[in-house]
């Protein structure tokens, strides 16, 4: 029998793969088309400290083999999760990650506080790399200096690990990740979405009306396999990989990159079983190869 | 249930130079879906497009295991499944919340303008099944682009048409007959779906003659499931805040009244 | 009549579309297809100072939506382009732009230097943003002062009109394009490929046999359509825009968004006929929709 | 001359189990095209695949204006490719250098493995032409993958065969074929297409011996037209020093004598 259990910082999960932050909700929806604990893990939607309304629409656009999005982290705010979202995913046999978003560091710090120690609450994803809030956001995540004190100040508020989830839209990914590793990060995910725009040539204006967007799918696959591989060889703590995956082969490639594990997201929405689909594939073709242990292939990119 | 499925087509035909008509045999949708719910449906096997295209219930025929999509061809996924010939394709649903009636009810308008005329035929089905008198108001650019005319008839409805350039019914919009209408008739409520000024203006209508109306949105969607938050539409709370609505879980059929538009 | 022409940095284009720099050769083999002179512009392949073979293969790997590619420079070097490329190409009516690339500040000014006066070249386009060159290349164009320190020192070695090719690979393209700006470029252009990868996971390696690649085609469109319209609201001089453009909507789109002309690179490869497309469909476009010259629409995204 | 235009499809049907054999009106590339040239295919109407696939010549049947290619179903690409049933398809062609020989030329020998055998039929139907006794060497994993023994045996080629599992012919590599070969017959000429295992092999053998050979290599392309320098194998220039050439252009097919292989 081939081993598909991987552990990342602490957070056990039965299989690799994990629905990305902010394509999933919490796992309701999804949960009416098949049992969602047969994921390895759940990243919530980002989850900020007062309950947001997100951007107006349009917020979504497609482009060529991807997507736009300018959500704008429309949520019910942290107690909210904690009271109605919480207890419900809790039932669950499947990681619970809570993706958290804050427009200043002192909220950033009270959110973590809060999820400390509620039950259920299995790691918290520090998403420093939100493109489409002003003031915060991205701005976190694309200087090093500010990432590390974004990591240090939750780190001390939260016995949680901590996953800090990258933003593509830097010079040097590696340097923040590294940044991040050294104020106490217990794992990396990346990518987050790059900043996009779609223009309605008929109307004359950008198609979002936020203007601009975050672009994931499979376009920025390349991107984000190429970050990963950066990422890999300067870090030591383990990488949850995501940009574009949408069969088993492709999360093959992110682990092979160098990624523990795997996320998907706007795969959902072309096939809602992608990720299924992706943990049957990766344990048939793990047999095939004649691969023990799903381990044994992160990282082996020669 | 939602379910995802591969469903075999069984018809797929132009029935207007824009628009086809698209008939699949999936009996665990037909089975649950009521009027006013939509289908997504994966227009390619490759990854450009990326995303599943929303598409409202036409024709719900319990009894054969089949629905029927009347879609206008418009875009690279429109014009891909107009390509389908023969074969399967994956499509999700029953979506959303469709259209309600009650018992009660005596006499409805159903308004419907270019291709949101579609979704309407099946809920003037179950009206007039339900023993109703049923008003269909249609608009459309011109005759060529007017959808299920002579269905509605069929049907029983009584029915009016507008058309922009007057190339059949009445030159002019929908919403002039409907003022019509509702000078002459009580009606019980009033349904609308179709492009967005003319929502506007029948919600408007509506409002001003306080007569109850469930109109259906469109918003550009992703996930199709309530997921991604990306096809919300902004609502008035029961406590008079703004919120956000999500048109492919609480809608795409709201209730006029609790709708905001940017134009009030 | 429907005025297409524009004027680019002094350089005058009978339409503004253009092939990007190493999708067209020197024009020669697309040649064969149809007359080039009816093209804008040509962007030549990169010209360094030595003769370069340029990467080992493979150098392509296709990818969703998009391709990448490490050429790797494999160019004549520039003074077998002025004797043997540049005499045939003065020949066709159409404006010849040298793409330039140097390993060094000074490579960069003899390159500048050897162009300058000579017969048929109308315009020089710096390229420092080469992802598949070690030492320089890219490394030239993700620092605002290397920027404009390259700028200015080719500047001062040539009267040709300087074009600043940008790199997508940074956190603030603004800041590079203002850069080069103040240091006198006349133009710049972008957006180069973006650095990404493929994983053979038979192999269990690279498909590139240099690992890594410049992503280019669709899959990158709303990133470049972003880029253009950040740097059209950040400097005065007129920008070159590019990246998936296969459709005359697409060159539309950049225009909206801040381009006084666009170049096509990969979506040569998809259709051969892809940039007289793109100028027979703008033009039917620009009279359909009643503008009497393609200038009105530029930056026209409101 | 090169040209790039829409073909109608004649035939696309599957003539093995991974092999499909496409025939397209195209009169503009069958006028000009010779054995060994290849021709570039759109597979899709949407972005995904971006690339055309470049394709050997199988069949060029001048007087009727058609052409005819044999592809493997391995990716995307040509997953689509198969399921092309009729219309048009777009093709860019007659592409590269092809092989060569001369009036001269009595007795040659073709060997050919795997998706590489589809090129040399008309090859050989052109030596054969030529009135040389034409050997023909096929290689394949096993008898199901194996092409066109039948057509080379009716243009009167000597036609020997070897596969990994000896479900056909010799079990064995097609080389060592080749050795018995050489060893009892003088050859003018060999032209060779298969997987790099096979070709490097070949060209080690004809080197020892001093028989000149042709090879025909693939290389991933993106333009197919010589402007990209994607797809660039190394030579020795005639001054000793090395560098490419251009896979798309200045080959497919080069004389042995001048490839350098990395594994030399
Ligand atoms: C709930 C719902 C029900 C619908 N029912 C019908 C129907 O029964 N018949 C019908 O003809 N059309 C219907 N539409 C509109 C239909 O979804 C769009 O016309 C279709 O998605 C256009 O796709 P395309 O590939 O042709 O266009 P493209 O322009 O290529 O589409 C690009 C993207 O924009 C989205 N998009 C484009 N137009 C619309 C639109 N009007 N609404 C939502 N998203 C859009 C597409 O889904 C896609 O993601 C419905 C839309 C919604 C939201
Ligand atoms: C000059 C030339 C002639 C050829 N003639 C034939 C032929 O007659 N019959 C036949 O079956 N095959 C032939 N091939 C190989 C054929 O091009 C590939 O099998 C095909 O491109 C695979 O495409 P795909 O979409 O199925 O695979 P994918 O793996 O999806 O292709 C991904 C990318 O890799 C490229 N690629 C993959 N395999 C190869 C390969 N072996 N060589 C070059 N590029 C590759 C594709 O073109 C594409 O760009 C030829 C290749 C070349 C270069
Ligand atoms: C609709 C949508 C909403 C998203 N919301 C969030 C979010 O709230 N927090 C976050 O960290 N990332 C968010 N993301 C980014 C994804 O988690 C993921 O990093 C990115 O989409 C790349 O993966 P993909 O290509 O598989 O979609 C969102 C992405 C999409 C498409
Ligand atoms: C095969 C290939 C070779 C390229 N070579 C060069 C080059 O030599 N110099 C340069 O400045 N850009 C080069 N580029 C980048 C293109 O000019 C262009 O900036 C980029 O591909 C984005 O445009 P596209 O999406 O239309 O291809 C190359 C791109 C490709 C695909
Ligand atoms: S489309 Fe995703 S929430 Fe409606
Ligand atoms: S494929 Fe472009 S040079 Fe050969």
């Amino acid at each position: 029998m081939t081993k598909i259990a991987v552990e990342i910082a602490g957070i056990k999960m039965k299989n690799p793969v994990l629905a990305a932050s902010g394509c999933y909700g919490f796992g309701r929806e999804y949960n009416q088309l098949y049992d969602i604990s047969r994921l390895g893990g759940i990243m919530t939607k980002g989850t900020t400290l007062e309950p947001k309304l997100g951007n107006p629409t349009p917020r979504l656009a497609e482009t060529p083999a991807g997507m736009l999005n300018s959500i704008g982290l429309q949520n019910p705010g942290v107690d909210k999760v904690i009271l109605e979202e919480i207890p419900w995913l809790r039932t669950f046999d499947v990681a619970c990650i809570v993706n958290i978003s804050g427009y200043s560091i002192e909220e950033f710090e009270i959110i973590a506080e809060r999820l400390d120690g509620v039950s259920g609450v299995d790691g918290l994803e520090v998403n420093i790399s939100c493109p489409n809030v002003k003031g915060g956001g991205m701005a976190f995540g694309t200087d090093p200096h500010t990432a590390a004190l974004v990591v240090k100040r939750v780190k001390a508020k939260t016995k949680l690990p901590l996953i800090v989830k990258l933003s593509p839209n830097v010079t040097a990914i590696t340097e923040i990740a590294k940044a991040v590793e050294n104020a106490g990060a217990d794992a990396v995910s990346l990518i987050n979405t790059l900043l996009g725009m779609v223009i309605d040539i008929k109307q004359r204006k950008p198609i979002l009306a936020n203007t601009m967007g975050g672009l994931s799918g499979p376009a920025v696959k390349p991107i984000a396999v190429r970050m990963v591989y950066q990422v890999y060889t300067a870090v030591e703590i383990p990488i949850i990989g995501m940009g574009g995956i949408t069969t088993f082969e492709d999360a093959v490639e992110f682990m092979l990159a160098g990624a523990s594990a795997v996320a998907i997201g706007a795969g959902n929405f072309t096939d809602p079983f992608a990720p299924l689909k992706v943990i049957d594939g990766l344990e048939k073709w793990l047999e095939q190869e004649g691969i023990k242990d799903v381990r044994e292939i992160i990282g082996g990119c020669k | 249930m939602v379910v995802s499925i591969k469903a075999s087509i069984l018809e797929n035909k132009k029935i207007l130079p824009d628009f086809y008509r698209l008939k699949i045999a999936v009996p665990q949708i037909s089975k649950t879906a009521v009027p006013g719910q939509f289908v997504m449906i994966k227009t390619s096997s490759t990854l450009d497009p990326l995303l599943r295209r929303p598409i409202s219930l036409h024709r719900i025929n319990r009894d054969v295991g089949t629905i029927e999509l009347v879609y206008q061809v418009l875009g690279k996924g429109t014009i891909l499944l107009s390509e389908m010939v023969q074969g399967e394709l994956e499509v999700m649903g029953p979506l959303g919340n469709g259209f309600s009636w009650q018992q009660s009810f005596k006499r409805t308008a159903i308004v419907g303008g270019g291709c949101g005329i579609a979704p309407l035929l099946t809920l003037a089905e179950h009206l007039i099944g339900n023993g109703q008198e049923v008003h269909v108001l249609l608009g459309a650019q011109n005759k060529e682009k007017l959808l299920n005319e002579a269905d509605f008839k069929e049907l029983g409805c009584k029915v009016l048409v507008a058309t922009d350039n007057g190339s059949s019914g009445r030159k002019g919009f929908v919403t002039e007959i409907l003022e019509e209408l509702i000078s002459t008739t009580n009606l019980d409520q009033v349904y609308c779906c179709g492009p967005l000024p003319m929502t506007n203006g029948v919600i408007k209508l509506t409002k001003s003659k306080m007569i109850p109306c469930q109109v259906s949105l469109e918003e550009r969607m992703a996930c199709g499931i309530g997921a991604c938050l990306g096809c919300v539409c902004q609502v008035r709370n029961e406590d008079g805040t703004i919120g956000y609505k999500r048109v492919c879980h609480e809608g795409p059929v709201f209730n006029a009244s609790e709708l905001i538009f940017e134009k009030d």
